[in-house]
């Protein structure tokens, strides 16, 4: 099994590496064929391995593969740690992944045109885009399979690495080279905690491997630690945040949000793949991962839940008032993590990792039709322009539909199961703050439902108000781009249907998830669970449920309707909408506080550290103060020989005075 | 008052007088001529202490030789004395002040008091089979071998340092080269027969030169 | 009889006069060395009073270096003085400022 | 006889023993100068001196009175005391040499052991009357003359020095008595033999610390009219020609003494016993003496002058080398006991 393992982890690495560096030579066929060979393997070996775990026939594997540094007792190793949640992951991951290289074809088909002429990093961009997908495809991969935190951080950043290459591939756009740089430096913020963490674990358990860890994790439960000054902090809270920063910062939840919205500089299919399906689940696998540890701490479980719950309500308002298709999309991600991370916080880590997977692929699906539109909007990006493509663009606007379906969670629909799922178990969590986020997660259906048809009613339905070339140019997208459309519908669609039973009340993750028995309260719903039926019909019954529909309606009735009403209420809810359309002022108060902050501190430091401090007193004060110092030893220094034999013969009298004196 | 007491007083009153005259002439060859007598009485109190050998080495070192090279450079050197004597008088108070500090200061330390006749008798005189160049040759060549090495590379580094200091080539200066006239053979090297062709009419010198290079030399 | 005091006098009245004379003299350099040397004379001969008084021929060899050493020392500055002039048409030390800081 | 002389005082007694040396001495100095102008006139096939006495010889006496008589003039701005006492400044040391030096077996003024040091001292002093007259005369031409005789002298007196080393190795000693014992045997174990490149280098140096020809450029009257004492006149001039050739007799008899075995008989004792009035062996030293001493005098008539700077060359390149290589020679061959020099 090791060497399915390796094989599924490698495919992928060894595309990229020959699309990368041997691009040129290979060709653009080469390029993607290669790579989707490679990502494509990874994905049938995933299935393959996740056949196994359903039907048993696979046993859990945990094991090193290459101890490469001993050092303070700690060992450092690669190893694979395989079991339900993995091999989920690892299905999930790789079979976006593959959807999305396959899309890229056509996505990238003209990718020239986005180059200057002659320039020498156009040179090439389609294969190094294959590679560089690749290579994230494998660094998430190293992420989920890994047994350690060492190999976690390393897949933790490799993610980061490639999705800065990513976001910035454009790299003769200005905007893109900001929004790279912005992703990786707040990323940064969060690794700086999750490194922390990592430490925090290293030291007190002398091990970085998930079993021994969790294993000790018990004994240290109610251990506290100093960490400033005399204050008492309890070990377990510490490195649950600490590791959950990092989450945040992966898993963009407020206030380390602000990169996702700005990373939808790159292009569309990063966009499916990096923001939507893959690489902001890091934080949701990583939380679940290390749930033996989070159930140790109520503390940082209440935590996560109220940031969880504040992003997912807020940041959906958001996706209210944007105007550029894949903004609202992202916006939507943005709640749908929220949702996720709130799930966890309560304890429903199966809830959550269910989202996940049910959300990977509607909302891939979303931002593949959304690049659809793109293309056919030959990359015009603005709702406002669009309008009426139903008839143009059939394939995209069913998948689309359904996609939306499936987000607000219209009943029997993936999006469905999963996200009742997280409200009820929200709802009937005892730990802090889960009365706040259960109202926030309500009222997050409502406007879900809201934004995504207004987006969809927007787009697809009403007036067409294109101009009239792009108008005649319109027509389907091309099937490299269809297909993996309708590939990721039919999961979109039917998943949650499928799996339901198994991963939320089964004993998919028995082992594998830990949930402490007061917190569990997925067992609680268990109890009144009777089949996917009973349990569409009970969501149908629940206040969410008419929450969607309303907003559904709503969207309906503003949009279609009477459209002038949208005009009315922007100006009739000013303040609110400025201050959504501002983000909350998350990005000026970062450019004033961080960056302005930053950029004042260095300022201080280079003109009043360096240049006055260092440069004028230390270096040119102190040979100034040599120079002025010479300057008057010099007139000692008369360079007269009988001076300095006078000197002599003085000292030798007054050293003559003393022997004879005392 | 025995004699060797009186020849003590007539050298070291002649030792100090010539050491005064040293360090007041101003015509600094006469300072050298003090100098050379200030050295002879400086021997002969010397032999007084049985020291012939440094005795007669100070005279043949210091009087035969380094005094001599004073002379030499003092002559060769067209010193102008008149601005030498300048200010001469204007630094006496001075030392005078200082050097009476001084000698008060050394009498206190090695006055009679601390170095008398009866901390210090005097030694029993040396019979005459003492022979003070061999004791110290023998010191010199067992005890003190490495530093008489030494003292002789030092003055080897003397030689070559006042040599190389002094020595410069005038490329002006013609002299003959003695080892090469010694093998100047019968023939050709004696005498050489050269025909000098007639020299055409000079033409007056005219202008510049039509070549742009010019020589400097 | 001539006492060990008597030398040590004599070399000291020879010392402070060298001492003075390096005041007297200050702008000529080769009063100066000459100077020098009579201070290494006083020197030397303490330490012959004292080899004699102390029956000990270390003093006698101490005066054999600094004979040697002072003989370098005076062939060397003879030469710079020679050289100096050479290069400077004087050897008035007030006119030696090169050192000056 | 011997009574009153034991009852005389010390110091007379030195006095007289000084008079009983200089008295014969300066005599020979001045028969000496009759001597140089006989032998050069009848090897340039002339007579010399012989209108004075019969056959010349009061010659001596007429110019001692005629320089007697003479004017002393003084230079203008010439440094007066310095220019009377430099003559005398050549002629003292060649005198006070002669203090250590032994006639004969027992007849020693001052037999002390650093005689050889003595006399090294004392020969280097020559140097101040050529540079101090040269001097104070305020002449250009004195004044060159000295310098090239102070640097002649002194660089002649290294090489000189070390010859003298060369025997004080071979001797063992610096008492010059000592030394010639240490010559007694035969013709062959005089030092003359093993010290034969120092004896050659002794003796050409000595001709260059007097100043003779052909190392005469000093006063080399063609260049500089006569060197160092152009000035001098009258007594002051003629107490500079008894110092070089009170010098020229001291090196003469040093030169006998170190390197010929002094008193020592050439001859087998056996063959002149009872030939010789006295016993000491004196007359041999005297024989040697004159022996160099015509040298002096042959080597004049004979050689060119030297060039100054080939004069330097010799001294520094020739001779200073040759004189330290054979002092290794020898301390080696003193080590292993070569025979038949130093056997036992």
């Amino acid at each position: 099994m090791e060497n399915i393992y390796l094989t599924i982890v490698l495919a992928p690495l060894l595309g990229s590496i020959v699309a990368g560096f041997f691009g040129g030579r290979i060709g653009r066929a080469g390029a993607h064929w290669v790579t989707i060979l490679g990502v494509g393997l990874s994905c049938l070996l995933s299935l393959y391995v996740l056949k196994g775990f359903v039907d048993g026939s696979l046993p859990v594997f945990d094991g090193a593969v290459y101890t490469w540094m001993v050092s303070g007792g700690i060992q450092f190793e690669i190893g694979f740690l395989v079991d339900q949640l993995t091999a989920l992951m690892m299905a999930v991951v790789t079979f976006v992944s593959l959807m999305v290289h396959i899309y890229t074809i056509g996505y990238m088909a003209d990718d020239e045109h986005n180059w200057p002429k002659g320039s020498l990093a156009g040179k090439n961009s389609y294969q190094r885009f294959f590679s560089y997908i690749s290579l994230f495809t494998f660094s998430m991969l190293m992420l989920v399979m890994s047994n350690n935190f060492l190999q976690l951080f390393f897949g933790w950043e490799a993610v980061g690495l490639v999705s800065y290459l990513l976001i910035g591939f454009w790299s003769v756009r200005e905007t893109a080279i900001f929004a790279n740089l912005k992703a990786f430096l707040v990323n940064r913020v969060g690794d700086f905690g999750f490194i922390l963490g990592i430490a925090a674990v290293a030291m007190y358990f002398h091990s970085l491997d998930y079993r021994e860890v969790f294993a000790l994790a018990p004994q240290l439960a109610n251990v506290q630690i100093q960490v400033w000054g005399d204050t008492s902090w309890s070990l377990m809270t510490t490195i649950g945040v600490l590791l959950f920063i990092g989450a945040m910062g992966k898993s963009a939840q407020v206030p380390l949000h602000v990169w996702l919205p700005d990373s939808m500089e790159g292009p569309t299919p990063i966009s499916a793949l990096i923001h939507a399906a893959t690489m902001v689940t890091a934080g949701i696998f990583m939380v679940a991962r290390m749930s033996p540890l989070y159930e140790l701490s109520e503390t940082a479980l209440s935590f996560i839940m109220v940031i969880g719950a504040t992003t997912a309500f807020f940041m959906g308002l958001i996706g209210l008032v944007q105007n550029d298709i894949k903004r609202v999309v992202a916006y939507s991600t943005l709640s749908q993590l929220g949702y996720m991370i709130t799930a966890l916080g309560a304890s429903a880590y199966a809830a959550g990792i269910f989202h996940l997977m049910t959300h990977a692929f509607f909302k891939a699906l979303l931002f593949l039709a959304a690049g659809s539109v793109i293309i056919a909007m030959h990359h015009d990006q603005d709702i406002r322009n669009m309008g009426g493509l139903r008839k143009y663009l059939p394939i995209t606007w069913i998948t689309f539909l359904l996609g939306s379906l499936a987000l607000i969670g219209f009943p029997g629909f993936s999006g469905f199961f999963s996200k009742d799922a997280i409200i009820e178990a929200v709802h009937l969590s005892q730990v802090g703050g889960s009365g706040y986020a259960s109202i926030l997660l309500t009222l997050g259906v409502f406007v879900t439902a809201l934004y995504s048809f207004r987006l969809y009613f927007l787009v697809f339905h009403g007036q067409e108000r294109m101009d009239e070339h792009t108008r005649h140019h319109l027509h389907e997208t091309p099937a490299v781009v269809w297909v993996p459309l309708v590939l990721l519908a039919i999961p979109s669609v039917f998943i949650g249907w499928l799996s339901v039973e198994a991963v939320l009340f089964g004993d998919w993750f028995k082992g594998v998830i830990l949930v402490a028995p007061h917190h569990d309260v997925l067992a609680q719903m268990g109890a009144g669970y009777h089949g996917q039926a009973g349990f569409v019909l009970h969501g149908m019954l629940a206040l969410p449920f008419w929450l969607a529909m309303g907003g559904l309606a709503l969207a309906w009735y503003i949009y279609m309707v009477n459209p002038a009403i949208a005009a009315y209420l922007m100006v009739r809810f000013g303040t609110l909408y400025r201050i959504l359309d501002g983000k909350y002022g998350f990005d000026q108060m970062n450019m004033a506080l961080f960056a302005g902050g930053s950029r004042g501190l260095g300022k201080l430091f280079w003109k009043t550290g360096d240049q006055q401090l260092i440069d004028g007193t230390l270096i040119n004060g102190s040979a100034q103060g040599v120079g002025w110092i010479a300057e008057r030893l010099r007139t000692i220094q008369t360079g007269y020989l009988y001076h300095y034999a006078i000197a002599m013969i003085l000292g030798l009298v007054v050293l003559l005075t003393v022997f004879v004196t005392f | 008052m025995g004699f060797e007491k009186f020849l003590f007083y007539v050298l070291a009153a002649t030792l100090i007088a010539a050491a005064g005259m040293v360090v007041t002439r101003r015509n600094p060859v006469h300072a050298v001529l003090f100098l050379v007598v200030a050295f002879f009485s400086s021997a002969m109190l010397w032999m007084l202490l049985e020291a012939e050998f440094l005795a007669i080495s100070l005279v043949l070192v210091y009087v035969g030789a380094v005094l001599v090279l004073f002379l030499f450079v003092i002559m060769m050197l067209d010193v102008d004395i008149a601005t030498l004597k300048a200010q001469f008088i204007r630094h006496l108070p001075l030392a005078l002040v200082v050097g009476v500090i001084m000698l008060v200061e050394i009498f206190l330390v090695v006055g009679p008091g601390n170095f008398g006749g009866e901390s210090f008798p005097n030694p029993a005189p040396q019979g005459p089979d003492y022979n003070n160049t061999r004791e110290l040759g023998l010191l010199l060549y067992s005890s003190y071998l490495y530093p008489f090495e030494i003292a002789a590379v030092i003055l080897l580094v003397a030689i070559v340092a006042a040599i190389r200091l002094t020595l410069r080539h005038r490329p002006d200066t013609k002299y003959l080269d003695p080892s090469k006239q010694v093998y100047v053979r019968k023939g050709p090297d004696r005498v050489q027969l050269i025909r000098v062709p007639p020299e055409p009419r000079r033409v007056p010198p005219t202008a510049t030169p039509t070549s742009g290079v010019e020589d400097e030399a | 009889m001539i006492e060990l005091s008597d030398y040590l006098m004599l070399g000291g009245v020879l010392f402070a006069i060298s001492v003075a004379g390096i005041f007297i003299n200050r702008k000529n350099l080769i009063v100066l060395l000459m100077c020098i040397e009579l201070m290494l004379l006083a020197v030397n001969t303490n330490f012959i009073a004292f080899s004699h008084f102390l029956g000990d021929m270390s003093g006698q060899i101490f005066v054999f270096f600094i004979l040697t050493v002072a003989a370098a020392e005076a062939a060397i500055g003879l030469a710079i003085l020679v050289v100096l002039f050479r290069n400077r048409r004087t050897i008035d030390v007030e006119d030696l400022d090169a050192l000056k800081g | 006889m011997i009574e009153l002389w034991n009852s005389l005082p010390e110091v007379i007694r030195i006095l007289l023993k000084i008079v009983v040396i200089l008295a014969p001495l300066m005599g020979l100095v001045a028969y000496y100068t009759l001597a140089e102008r006989k032998i050069i006139g009848y090897m340039q096939i002339r007579i010399g001196p012989n209108r004075v006495g019969p056959r010349g010889l009061l010659q001596p006496i007429a110019d001692a009175v005629k320089l007697m008589f003479k004017e002393i003039i003084l230079p203008t701005r010439a440094d007066k005391t310095l220019f009377i006492i430099a003559p005398l400044l050549t002629l003292a040391p060649a005198l006070a040499a002669w203090a250590v030096f032994p006639f004969d077996e027992n007849l020693v003024l001052a037999d002390i052991n650093a005689g050889l040091l003595y006399i090294l001292a004392l020969t280097s002093l020559g140097v101040y009357g050529v540079i101090i007259a040269g001097w104070a005369s305020n002449s250009k031409y004195a004044l060159l003359g000295a310098l090239r005789s102070g640097a002649q002298i002194v660089a002649y007196e290294i090489a000189m020095g070390f010859a003298l080393v060369g025997v004080l190795v071979a001797a063992g000693s610096l008492n010059l008595g000592d030394i010639v014992r240490a010559q007694s045997g035969n013709v062959f174990t005089w030092f003359w033999l093993p010290l034969l490149p120092l004896f050659l280098i002794y003796f050409i140096s000595g001709l260059a610390e007097t100043n003779r020809a052909p190392f005469d450029v000093a006063e080399g009257e063609s260049e500089i009219v006569a060197g160092f004492h152009v000035e001098y006149s009258g007594m002051t001039f003629a107490v500079f020609f008894l110092g070089e050739y009170a010098n020229m007799i001291l090196i003469s008899a040093l030169s006998a003494t170190l390197f010929l075995g002094g008193w020592l008989s050439p001859l087998p004792a056996a063959w002149v016993e009872g030939v010789f009035p006295l016993d000491s062996g004196f007359h041999w030293l005297l024989l040697k003496t004159f022996f160099f001493m015509f040298l002096f005098l042959w080597f004049r008539a004979t050689f060119p002058r030297y060039r100054y700077d080939q004069i330097m060359r010799l001294g520094w390149k020739v001779f200073i080398p040759i004189t330290i290589v054979w002092i290794l020679v020898v301390g080696l061959a003193v080590v292993y006991k070569l025979p038949p020099w130093w056997s036992a």
